[in-house]
């Protein structure tokens, strides 16, 4: 037997190669300094009073960095679609499973739903005074329609509605952009009256809650179709497999 | 006392990541990797960062693990298939 | 001894060395992982430990969240709100690029019955 | 018109396309016609504009982010926005004789991913060039993976890990440019890059060199790029080969140049597109599979641009622009004939071009062949000689020698197809173009043709897009807000 066999070298020397890179890139980011400048962030939350938002990082993400949203709102629509691409057949139909649906299961998941949209509703218009905002309470709003899918997955939501709130509210956010454009002379603009004595209201801020709003339907419709799709494609194997 | 807690914290999400990858078992690799979620949530709130947390919460944790486990209902669910 | 632990420098040390070491297990799973499913998971973890690397190192001792109560009237001592922003927008980014690629991985499973990338290998010459 | 709408247009359009297709196919292909058609327009009138332009969100940069637009970014974008016209009037063949349920998502990813890459060149935030980064990655991997056939997927998936991996590297970057200068607006981090430490410098370039040159496909981490063109449609080649590569390659050299790296690194990356270059076209012989062979060939004309954009010349880098204008133009003209052929043939076989017979394809593939080969009077040939005379005036001449050598073995495989295409011997199918593509492969030979006899049209904008690349004070006083 020869020594390579008994011996992994190969083996060794990847895990010496291997712990040699980390411990020289621990060194390096040992020396990372975070105050050699003022960053923008400092900068941001001196300028935060003038927004009337109580939460700074709302008013980052969606008016300081608000293009941003944009391309994010973007990118989730772009995988709705590519995961709507993927998983839908042309011959799908959906044979109903012949399954006995528990009573309690369907009552109380109905029961959980309205609760669950409510505090979705309850983060996405707080998002401007507390954590939170469009994308976290639209998820919360998408895992209520995953809990009523569980329960009874011969569920079929409302796509034309679904549809609906997805492109109103898309083209309502690009709208609020290009009505700052006119109004203040800057794309995405705060051209509602967001006075600052105001700070900490519901209604305050400008257009920071509305985009937040408009971010959580399309967040939530575009999550729902996600979670359907995800859902069906089990369903229709378990009709194959019958 | 915060800084020990920080430490528990990661050696935690180490260990449990580290089961995450090697776990042979797909459904097991997933819920461990809802661990790793959880303890991301912990030390965001201990960073001051409760959006960061919340969105982790809800988005990282909650729904990457759902849509991962409706997506691999039906695919292998052993590691090497013979 | 526990006051050793408390200071910003340590915490900050803490969080170098247990990210960079989550990260890298996160690199071994896509170098060593066959399953699409686990090279997936292996993504996430890699892109949690570079969250919980930049938010960590923005937290100095004695900052609090940057949100106004009653309590602070102003926005002085507070962490950065312009990372916790960009992990907030790449934390959505990640969620998306995970359902468009289980989506394909089970579209590939239906045709196939296989989801081990190594062994995926129509496209050659 | 505001430079905003490049992405906004674009954007409202896709969320509104559910509608447009209960309307009818025709509303939708024509209202996607006239979005490529405006934006092209509108890409023109920036011509006679004086330039650098800008579009500001929010707050003024430096705080916030603003689309900029100078020289160098007017010349691709002038090169996208028409790749763009030419591939929504070839869509209508396409859907014709292929009909297609999903018709309306793929104009959604199509137009996305024009717009994603006309984001990343005007983004002055690295940041938000992120984020287009990942709409055009997410764009890719959904059309490479279009068919939902066996080949598609594969190539799909393949696209995503990849991407994923060369994502992941940015954002590291990214973090780490933030932790050390507190911002991620492009003209302050050119201000203040040589502030940060230099082992750390290292470490950031290694990065974004990983990130954007994975996906710029450079030599060590481009295995992956023939097998996403060989698993995806023809029109959806030509729109990586002249569009998104053309992308990546722009980010790559603006930040090369902005961040002041061209000093330190030039012969490094020089080497690097050199080795691209051999390696492609070597690789190239022995292919047997037609997009593979192209994959291949546009992996070497990549190797050249790498070579000569890095030098630091203005003459050097305007040549390269015009090669790699004349590129995408020719690359498109190859990748849109190719698909009419695999459309009559059902083959992707090399052999193909033995099998069909139509004298108007022959001169068509015969006008892209000697244009990317650079034999006159084509426009390839002055991208060349220029490349080479930029080479001269620096007394680089092993760099001359290098890339004419490797010209040949290139002249080898492309002298071969053209053999089998005038070859009179076997059986050969008559193959119909149809009219749409006619005039379209009329249009892109004419302007390679025309940038041939007259170059003097396109090196105005070459030149300008250098000075730009090379000189980005301009760049630098609208992305930092002096005078605004």
């Amino acid at each position: 037997m020869s020594l390579k066999k008994t011996l992994p070298i190969k083996h060794i020397v990847l895990s010496i190669l291997s712990s040699a890179l980390l411990l020289s890139l621990l060194g390096l980011l040992m020396q990372v300094k975070t105050d050699l400048h003022k960053s923008v962030g400092d900068i941001f939350l001196n300028l935060n009073m003038q927004t009337a938002t109580a939460n700074a990082v709302t008013s980052v993400v969606t008016f300081f960095r608000g293009i941003d949203t944009v391309g994010e709102v973007t990118v989730l629509f772009l995988a709705t679609s590519g995961v709507a691409l993927m998983l839908s057949t042309s011959q799908r139909t959906y044979a109903k499973i012949i399954k006995q649906d528990s009573f309690i299961l369907n009552v109380g998941s109905r029961l959980l739903l309205s609760v669950i949209i409510l505090f979705g509703a309850y983060i996405i218009i707080h998002g401007h005074l507390s954590p939170g905002g469009g994308f976290q309470g639209g998820v919360v709003i998408a895992t209520a329609f995953l809990l009523l899918f569980l329960a009874n997955p011969n569920m079929d939501l409302n796509h034309s509605i679904l549809t609906l709130g997805e492109s109103l509210s898309g083209s309502a956010y690009v709208l609020v952009a290009i009505i700052g454009l006119f109004k203040v002379n800057m794309l995405l603009g705060n051209f509602l009256p967001h006075p600052v004595s105001e700070i900490g209201n519901l209604i305050s801020g400008g257009i920071i809650p509305v985009i937040y709003v408009i971010v959580g339907i399309k967040v939530g419709s575009e999550m729902a179709v996600i979670v359907e799709y995800f859902v069906k494609e089990e369903h229709e194997k378990e009709i194959e497999n019958a | 006392m915060i800084g020990l807690l920080i430490l528990f914290t990661f050696l935690s999400i180490i260990i449990v990541a580290l089961g995450a990858i090697l776990s042979k078992d797909i459904t097991q690799s997933v819920m461990l990797f809802m661990g790793v979620g959880l303890g991301s949530v912990v030390l965001f709130f201990i960073f001051q960062a409760p959006d960061v947390a919340l969105t982790e919460a809800v988005i990282g944790t909650g729904l990457s693990t759902a849509v991962f486990l409706l997506g691999i209902r039906h695919t292998s669910q052993e590691e090497v298939e013979s | 001894m526990l006051d050793f632990f408390n200071s910003t420098q340590s915490i900050h040390a803490i969080i170098i060395v247990g990210s960079m070491a989550l990260f890298f297990i996160g690199f071994y799973g896509i170098a060593t992982q066959k399953n699409l499913v686990k090279v997936l998971v292996s993504f996430d973890i890699m892109e949690s430990a570079l969250f919980l690397f930049f938010i960590g190192l923005h937290y100095k001792v004695g900052l609090v969240a940057p949100i106004v109560d009653d309590k602070t009237k102003t926005f002085t001592g507070m962490v950065d709100p312009v990372p916790q922003a960009m992990i907030l927008t790449t934390i959505v980014i990640g969620l998306a690029i995970l359902a468009l690629g289980l989506s394909f991985g089970i579209e590939y499973y239906k045709l196939t019955g296989r989801n081990d990338i190594s062994k995926m290998n129509e496209l050659r010459d | 018109m505001s430079l905003g709408y490049y992405f906004l247009l674009p954007v409202i359009f896709s969320f509104l396309t559910p509608y447009f297709k209960k309307l009818g196919s025709f509303t939708l292909r024509g209202s996607s016609i006239l979005l490529s058609f405006i934006l092209f327009v509108q890409s023109i009138a920036y011509t006679t504009m004086k330039l650098p332009q800008i579009s500001q969100f929010s707050i003024k940069p430096p705080l916030g982010i603003a689309f900029v637009l100078d020289g160098y970014s007017l010349l691709f974008l002038l090169i996208f926005t028409f790749s763009a016209v030419i591939v929504s009037f070839y869509m209508l063949w396409y859907f014709k004789v292929n009909p297609k349920r999903d018709e309306a998502r793929f104009y959604v990813f199509f137009n996305m991913l024009i717009a994603g890459s006309i984001g990343m060149i005007l983004s002055c935030d690295i940041f938000n060039l992120y984020i287009f980064f990942e709409i055009v990655g997410i764009c890719s991997y959904t059309l490479s993976a279009y068919n939902k056939d066996k080949l598609g997927l594969e190539s799909g998936i393949k696209y995503l890990i990849i991407g994923s991996i060369a994502s992941i590297f940015i954002v590291f970057a990214i973090m780490l440019i933030y932790l050390q200068i507190g911002t991620v607006n492009l003209g302050l981090i050119a201000q203040r890059f040589h502030e940060i430490d230099p082992k750390i410098s290292v470490l950031i370039v290694l990065m974004l060199f990983i990130g954007f040159g994975t996906k710029a496909e450079l030599f060590p981490m481009n295995f992956w790029a023939p097998d996403i063109y060989q698993g995806s449609i023809s029109s959806v080649n030509g729109l990586f080969s002249s569009v998104v590569a053309k992308a990546y390659l722009f980010v790559f050299f603006h930040l090369f140049y902005l961040f002041g790296l061209s000093s330190k690194y030039m012969l490094f990356v020089m080497v690097i597109g050199a080795i691209t270059f051999l390696v492609s076209e070597f690789t190239a012989l022995n292919q047997t599979n037609v997009k593979r062979l192209f994959a291949y060939s546009t992996l070497g004309q990549l190797g050249i641009l790498f070579m000569a954009l890095s030098t630091n010349s203005s003459e050097t880098v305007s040549g390269a622009l015009f090669h790699l204008t004349s590129h995408s133009i020719s690359k498109l003209l190859i990748f849109l004939a190719l698909g009419i052929l695999i459309h009559h043939l059902k083959s992707t076989k090399i052999s193909i071009f033995g099998d069909f017979k139509s004298r108007f394809l022959t001169i068509i593939f015969a006008i892209g062949f000697l244009s990317i080969l650079g034999i006159p009077p084509f426009s390839g040939f002055v991208g060349k000689i220029l490349i080479l005379k930029g080479f001269a005036l620096s007394h680089n001449y092993s760099a001359i020698a290098f890339i004419l050598l490797v010209s040949i073995v290139e002249a080898v495989y492309f002298f071969r197809l053209t053999a089998m295409m005038l070859d009179k011997k076997g059986t050969k199918r008559v193959v119909h173009v149809g009219f749409i593509n006619y005039i379209l492969l009329c249009v892109l030979a004419a302007l390679i043709v025309i940038f041939g006899l007259f170059p003097s049209l396109l090196i105005h904008y070459t030149d300008l897009a250098a000075n730009a690349l090379i000189n980005p004070t301009d760049y630098l006083k609208f992305a930092l807000g002096v005078g605004l």
